[in-house]
């Protein structure tokens, strides 16, 4: 317990503030329901949050995988050809300063209002952290590696599959940990705002119907799966990293 | 600065700051409210923005635009709200279908895959279904905000505004009845205003004057509206819509097409902003019963049908 | 040699650049993805006819300017914290947590919230803030701890003081990797802001996408998003060049 | 009455663990002391524990067993008190700060005053005036290691670590250094712990030579070094010094032979 | 008819260009000729080019005038062909590999099957039998160097090129390294350029000694060493070997002074 304390403190501050707010302002629960209601209501109705939340990963993990896939891929591509390197870094440059997230509602539009849309919205957000990471990754070759491979003559091949590739896995994990909380996240806003079921499509009808407990039921329950998702990367991360030392 | 001690009445508008409002947006420009002795302030909502409800109740607010079944569901809240009027006593929503499956009648909803935005929209085919006694055969088909996955065929209907959608298509050159089917919700059987104007029980009792001096200016506004269409569109696209970047000749456009939706049909008579007391004991109860709304409150318990009579006494 | 390298690359991307650009008119113009996707042409003649030009500009000022309220508000917090848990390690992995919570809760959630408790402006500023809090902390941890294992001996070895360690070895060192956490999380209050503008403020880029998505005006709609990304990618590039400078100078 | 030694290390132990699982015994039962003002070098087969017995007494790591005192004192306050020197094999100087700021950070860090001229004198001996003002990267290996040995005489310690500091440097360069040493340590006696690969070099500079040995780290042999003070470079010349060149070397094949 | 030699570098000059715009002429007309299995030491102030020649023999760097062949052919046909080995001054291990697996990399990179008799066998003759499996990093700096000489020679080279390879190790390592490249030298007659600080090492391994001046780098001398092969450590203490090296010394600080 008082290890649990010592590493969540702060958390639990946040809902004793929130729980201290509600009650002394006296505002109205369609406003800001109490915590203790959000937290009855994710109790007894498990099956509810359940699925949605199900869906939710139904996007967020085939998203991620997509968007890490594709980001390693092209990072890949720029490092065999000069012609690639050169059209995608711009473009990389380009999407990595878009927030992708405010033109979800323009992608819906041009991919139409589906489940594949929204893996679509999710890998193109996680395609941006793997594809930056990766990229940098395959360069960050340990010092005089380079000329170690040149002087035993190895092909590109091998330059890749015995150097670049191992090399790049530690910053392969930094991508994995800002993209797996975001991958949620995204898939969360995206839901929301295309209203294709999900967390985030339940927290839009329940708001909608003032049902405000439930609502902030399902921002709890993808704030939990988002904060399980970065630990679970960044201990991966931390784990990957100091054997790369 | 010139008018420091006006008594200030906040405004919580239900959608953006487009022409929808062109009766406020002409009292605030041509001093209808400040004549009144008021100071009208206001923020916009738009389809993301929290509730009127919510602000209302935040204390945000004093006054919004809210629809009938989330004005309800705010109530069975816990919220002691009360209608004071409507400004479009027609609702503009409506369906809009193809040639191919034409809906005219809520038999011809069954079995179709029906494009629209949002739980609104879905609800209002739920009541117009339960009140014809028909079941809930029909496929939600998500859309955004452009008509066009209709011409696409990736839905046979579209649920959609008089006042906007069936504008978007007829700029692209349709025309009604001949290339699609515009037919309103009322049509179908369900009946209920677009935009009722709201309050708390507690700012009504206490603000009563300033209330029927807000009602006294929007009328005067909405009157002005009628002679001049081009009038509160070049104000919203100028002045108070101006970050908005709207289309001038679009904005003219449905506020000539929304004015028939701000009077009753059949009732020129009646006043404008002005609820019917018949229509909401009748079709609105009916059309909440329909959507499944239980334990419904008493009508004298959510509405005041005085304040906008005493505000047409005064002008 | 070395500036004829930097030549041909800017030519190249140039060329990239250019080539991304006729793809996108070659798809608009054949509709290829439907009336959503307009030509680059009819973007660009929506970007500067005459009449709309103090609409960006005012809309591009009010959307950075809660940008950058948010974005100096959340970095502040950011660097902040991470400064606290660099001084009281025994704070770190409670902050850790705070961090990462206070970073999952969703925008959807805290946007309709904020406008109902704080007012429509500050809504999108304090949305911004807490996105830009996360980047900002999570860059400020691995900078500050950046020093070489070699350097912190030595530090130690001459006895320096926790704080002249901070001043002389830990922000130093920190730099390079702090100015990289400022450039990425230009975009985040970028999206903070727009997504706040969603919930209903009256002004800023976010709106404008909104209400042209509303009205279906596609040109505008475009038009705005590309001036949204020119501004986010402008800021972007410049901090960019302060990452290269600083990097050599500290490395 | 025995004075206290300035470095005892009394009964030390350290265990490193291999990533396999395998625990390395690096020191096993190391006692030594140093007298105050005593110049120490330490030769030893590499691998041998020399760095980790520096590191130690450097208080950047601590022992598995026994115990170490500085002057008295656990070794961590010798460096609280800015009362340490240490040069490490490479020159771990601070990339964006000049020669000079390098050299006189030792004072900053101790919160006293920059004695501009005794860091000037420092730059001077070891031959980097001409690049006061440059900053790490122009200079080659053998001058960063220059400078890092002027950094760690700058506040004129009482406890002075040198860690192979003159490995990068060519067999001219690094006779030069060697009788500069020499110079600054005759005119202060601070006590002197040397890590070298260089017998020769250890010849010159030490009172005392240790010999360790490897797997696990001990003290092979302790040689008392008989060349009378002020030396000079002639003295590498004698006999004397030849055969006892000779003998430390065959006392390193010897530790050097066991391992293998 | 003679030969062709197996490194032959035609008035080669290399120039660098510094950020000011500066231009510093490393290597001056240098014109060099190497025989098959001929063993040269490069000697040489620090910063007079010696890792400069190198480097461009290994094609990881291209002059700026002049020709380089080896073996009639460019010298970046070498490499590509698997036939070059290399240790540079720092070991350049991959981190995340442990020692046999870094010192096996040239097989995997040369598409061979790794010759695990043959790994075995160097990291024995290396002494590092017992950290075959341990990370770079768990390493002290001289074993690490150690590793990087065995990488060097695990594919049986037909060209050596070693950069101060010994710079790390203690004198009776370095010797016992330097006997160990001695055997394996014979064995095979690799022809060799060797970089070192080490005077003393030079006369023992090599057949030629090239001693270099700086700014710009030119040759200032070539010795050629008498002692007959196969040598044994016992050469090292004869009275030729000592004059050679003062003599040689004595070149080495000429170029000294001019620097200075
Ligand atoms: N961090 C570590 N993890 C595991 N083993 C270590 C670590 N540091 C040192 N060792 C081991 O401790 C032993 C002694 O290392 P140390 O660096 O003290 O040697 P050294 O005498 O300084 O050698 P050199 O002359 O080559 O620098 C070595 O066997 C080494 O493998
Ligand atoms: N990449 C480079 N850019 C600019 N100058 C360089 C570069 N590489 C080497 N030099 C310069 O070339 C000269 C020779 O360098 P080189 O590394 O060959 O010296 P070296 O003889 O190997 O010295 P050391 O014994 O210190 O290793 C030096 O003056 C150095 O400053
Ligand atoms: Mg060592
Ligand atoms: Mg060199």
């Amino acid at each position: 317990m008082k290890r649990f304390l010592a590493c969540w403190w702060g958390p639990c501050l946040l809902l004793l503030a929130w729980q201290v707010g509600v009650q002394a302002s006296g505002v109205n629960q369609i406003v800001m329901p109490h915590p203790m209601a959000v937290i009855m209501d994710i109790a007894s109705n498990p099956l509810v949050y359940g699925r949605a939340a199900a869906r939710t990963l139904l996007v967020a993990v085939p998203g991620l995988t997509a968007g890490l896939a594709m980001g390693g891929m092209l990072a890949l591509l720029c490092q065999f050809s000069a012609v690639m390197e050169y059209l995608l870094t711009p473009l990389a440059m380009m999407l990595s300063s878009i927030p992708v997230v405010a033109i979800i509602p323009v992608l819906s539009r041009l991919f139409g209002y589906h489940m594949t849309t929204l893996v679509v919205i999710v890998a193109i957000i996680c395609f941006l952290p793997a594809f930056v990471y990766m990229h940098a990754g395959l360069r960050s070759v340990p010092a005089g590696s380079l000329d170690v491979f040149s002087v035993f003559g190895a092909s590109a091949r091998m330059r890749l599959l015995l150097l670049r590739l191992p090399a790049s896995v530690p910053s392969c994990m930094t991508a994995l940990r800002i993209a797996a909380p975001t991958a949620i996240l995204a898939s969360l806003t995206a839901e929301y705002l295309m209203q294709t079921g999900g967390l985030g499509a339940l927290f839009r009808i329940t708001t909608a119907e003032f049902r405000s407990e439930r609502a902030f039921g399902c921002s709890l329950v993808a704030m939990v799966l988002s904060v399980c998702c970065f630990f679970v990367a960044l201990h991966a991360e931390r784990a990957v990293t100091r054997r790369w030392q | 600065a010139e008018t420091p001690s006006l008594p200030v009445v906040r405004l919580k508008l239900g959608w953006i700051a487009n022409v929808q409002y062109a009766g406020e947006w002409i009292a605030l420009d041509h001093g209808f409210f400040r004549n009144q002795g008021l100071d009208v302030t206001w923020t916009a909502g738009g389809p993301n923005a929290p509730d009127p409800a919510v602000m209302l109740a935040a204390g945000r607010a004093d006054l919004s635009y809210m629809s009938w079944l989330p004005f309800l569901d705010a109530v069975a809240r816990g919220n002691d709200l009360v209608i004071l009027g409507t400004e479009m006593p027609r609702n503009p929503l409506g369906v809009i279908s193809l040639p191919a499956h034409p809906v005219r009648v809520p038999r011809d909803l069954l079995g179709l895959r029906i494009l629209a935005q949002g739980i609104n929209e879905t609800t209002s085919i739920n009541a117009v279904l339960a009140i014809a006694g028909l079941p809930q055969k029909w496929t939600f088909v998500p859309a955004g905000f452009s008509p066009d996955p209709l011409l696409d065929g990736q839905g046979d209907a579209f649920v959609g505004f008089d006042t906007n959608q069936k504008l978007t298509l007829e700029m692209m050159g349709l025309k009604q009845d001949r290339d699609f089917i515009f037919t309103n919700f009322a049509d179908l059987g369900f009946v209920t205003p677009a935009a009722l104007l709201v309050t708390t029980r507690a700012y009504l009792a206490q603000n009563r004057p300033r209330v029927v001096a807000f009602l006294r200016g929007l009328i005067q506004g909405w009157t002005f509206n009628e002679t001049d269409p081009a009038v509160a569109a070049r104000l919203v696209v100028e002045k108070y819509g101006e970050d908005y970047g709207f289309d001038l000749d679009q904005q003219i456009l449905q506020n000539r097409s929304q004015i028939p939706f701000t009077h009753y049909r059949g009732m020129p008579s009646r006043p404008l902003l002005s609820l019917d007391r018949d229509m909401m004991a009748g079709p609105m109860y009916a059309a909440a019963r329909a959507a499944g709304r239980t334990a419904l409150p008493d009508i004298d318990r959510i509405a005041d049908f005085t304040v906008v009579p005493e505000a047409f006494k005064g002008i | 040699m070395k500036y004829v390298t930097r030549f041909r690359a800017a030519i190249t991307a140039t060329v990239g650049f250019a080539i991304v650009l006729v793809l996108w008119q070659v798809i608009g113009s054949t509709k290829l993805l439907g009336p959503t996707f307009p030509p680059l042409s009819s973007v660009i003649a929506s970007l500067t006819v005459p009449y709309r030009r103090h609409l960006y500009i005012r809309a591009s000022l009010a959307t950075l300017s809660t940008a950058a309220w948010g974005y100096g508000i959340g970095q502040a917090g950011g660097l902040a914290t991470a400064l606290l848990g660099h001084l009281l390690p025994f704070c770190r992995a409670g902050l850790d947590r705070l961090a990462s919570v206070i970073h999952a809760i969703p925008m959807i959630a805290l946007g309709p919230l904020f406008m109902a408790v704080l007012s429509p402006a500050w809504a999108g500023t304090a949305i911004a803030a807490i996105g830009v809090f996360f980047v900002s902390y999570i860059a400020g941890c691995t900078a500050i701890e950046s020093a070489a294992p070699t350097h912190r001996d030595l530090f130690q070895i001459f006895g320096a003081s926790p704080l002249r360690r901070l001043w002389l070895l830990d922000v130093p060192s920190a730099l390079p990797a702090l100015v990289t956490g400022l450039r990425q999380a230009v975009p985040v209050a970028f999206l903070g802001t727009i997504l706040g503008e969603w919930f209903g403020s009256a002004h800023g880029l976010g709106l404008l996408i909104l209400s042209a998505m509303e009205n279906f005006q596609i040109a505008l709609l475009w038009s705005t998003v590309i001036l949204c990304c020119g501004l986010s990618l402008v800021i972007f590039v410049l901090l960019g060049y302060v990452e290269r400078i600083v990097g050599r100078h500290y490395r | 009455m025995q004075r206290v030694p300035a470095i005892e290390l009394s009964h030390v132990s350290k265990t490193f663990q291999l990533n396999d699982g395998r625990n390395i015994l690096a020191l096993d039962d190391i006692s030594l002391a140093i007298r105050e003002g005593e110049f120490v070098a330490l030769l030893g087969p590499s691998g041998c524990g020399k760095s980790t017995i520096l590191r130690l007494i450097a208080a950047l790591a601590t022992p598995s067993a026994g115990q170490i005192r500085v002057e008295g004192v656990a070794p961590a306050e010798l460096s609280r008190a800015h009362r340490l020197g240490v040069a490490f094999q490479d020159a771990a100087l601070l990339p964006w700060l000049s020669i000079a700021a390098n050299i006189s950070l030792p004072f900053r860090l101790a919160g006293y005053p920059v004695d501009q001229a005794r860091v000037d004198d420092l730059i001077r001996r070891v031959g980097l005036a001409d690049f006061a003002h440059a900053r790490p990267s122009q200079l080659s290996g053998g001058m960063r290691q220059r400078a890092a040995i002027a950094r760690a005489l700058v506040l004129s310690p009482e406890v002075l670590l040198l860690d192979e500091p003159f490995g990068a440097l060519d067999a001219v360069t690094r006779r030069s250094m060697n009788l500069e040493l020499m110079r600054l340590w005759s005119a202060q006696q601070i006590t002197t712990l040397l890590i070298t690969h260089d017998v020769a070099e250890a010849l010159f500079l030490a009172d005392r030579i240790i010999v360790l040995r490897p797997r696990p780290g001990r003290i092979a042999h302790e040689v008392d070094v008989p060349f009378p003070r002020p030396r000079d470079a002639a003295i590498m010349r004698t006999e004397q010094f030849h055969s006892m060149a000779d003998t430390l070397t065959n006392m390193l094949a010897d530790g050097f032979d066991e391992q293998a």
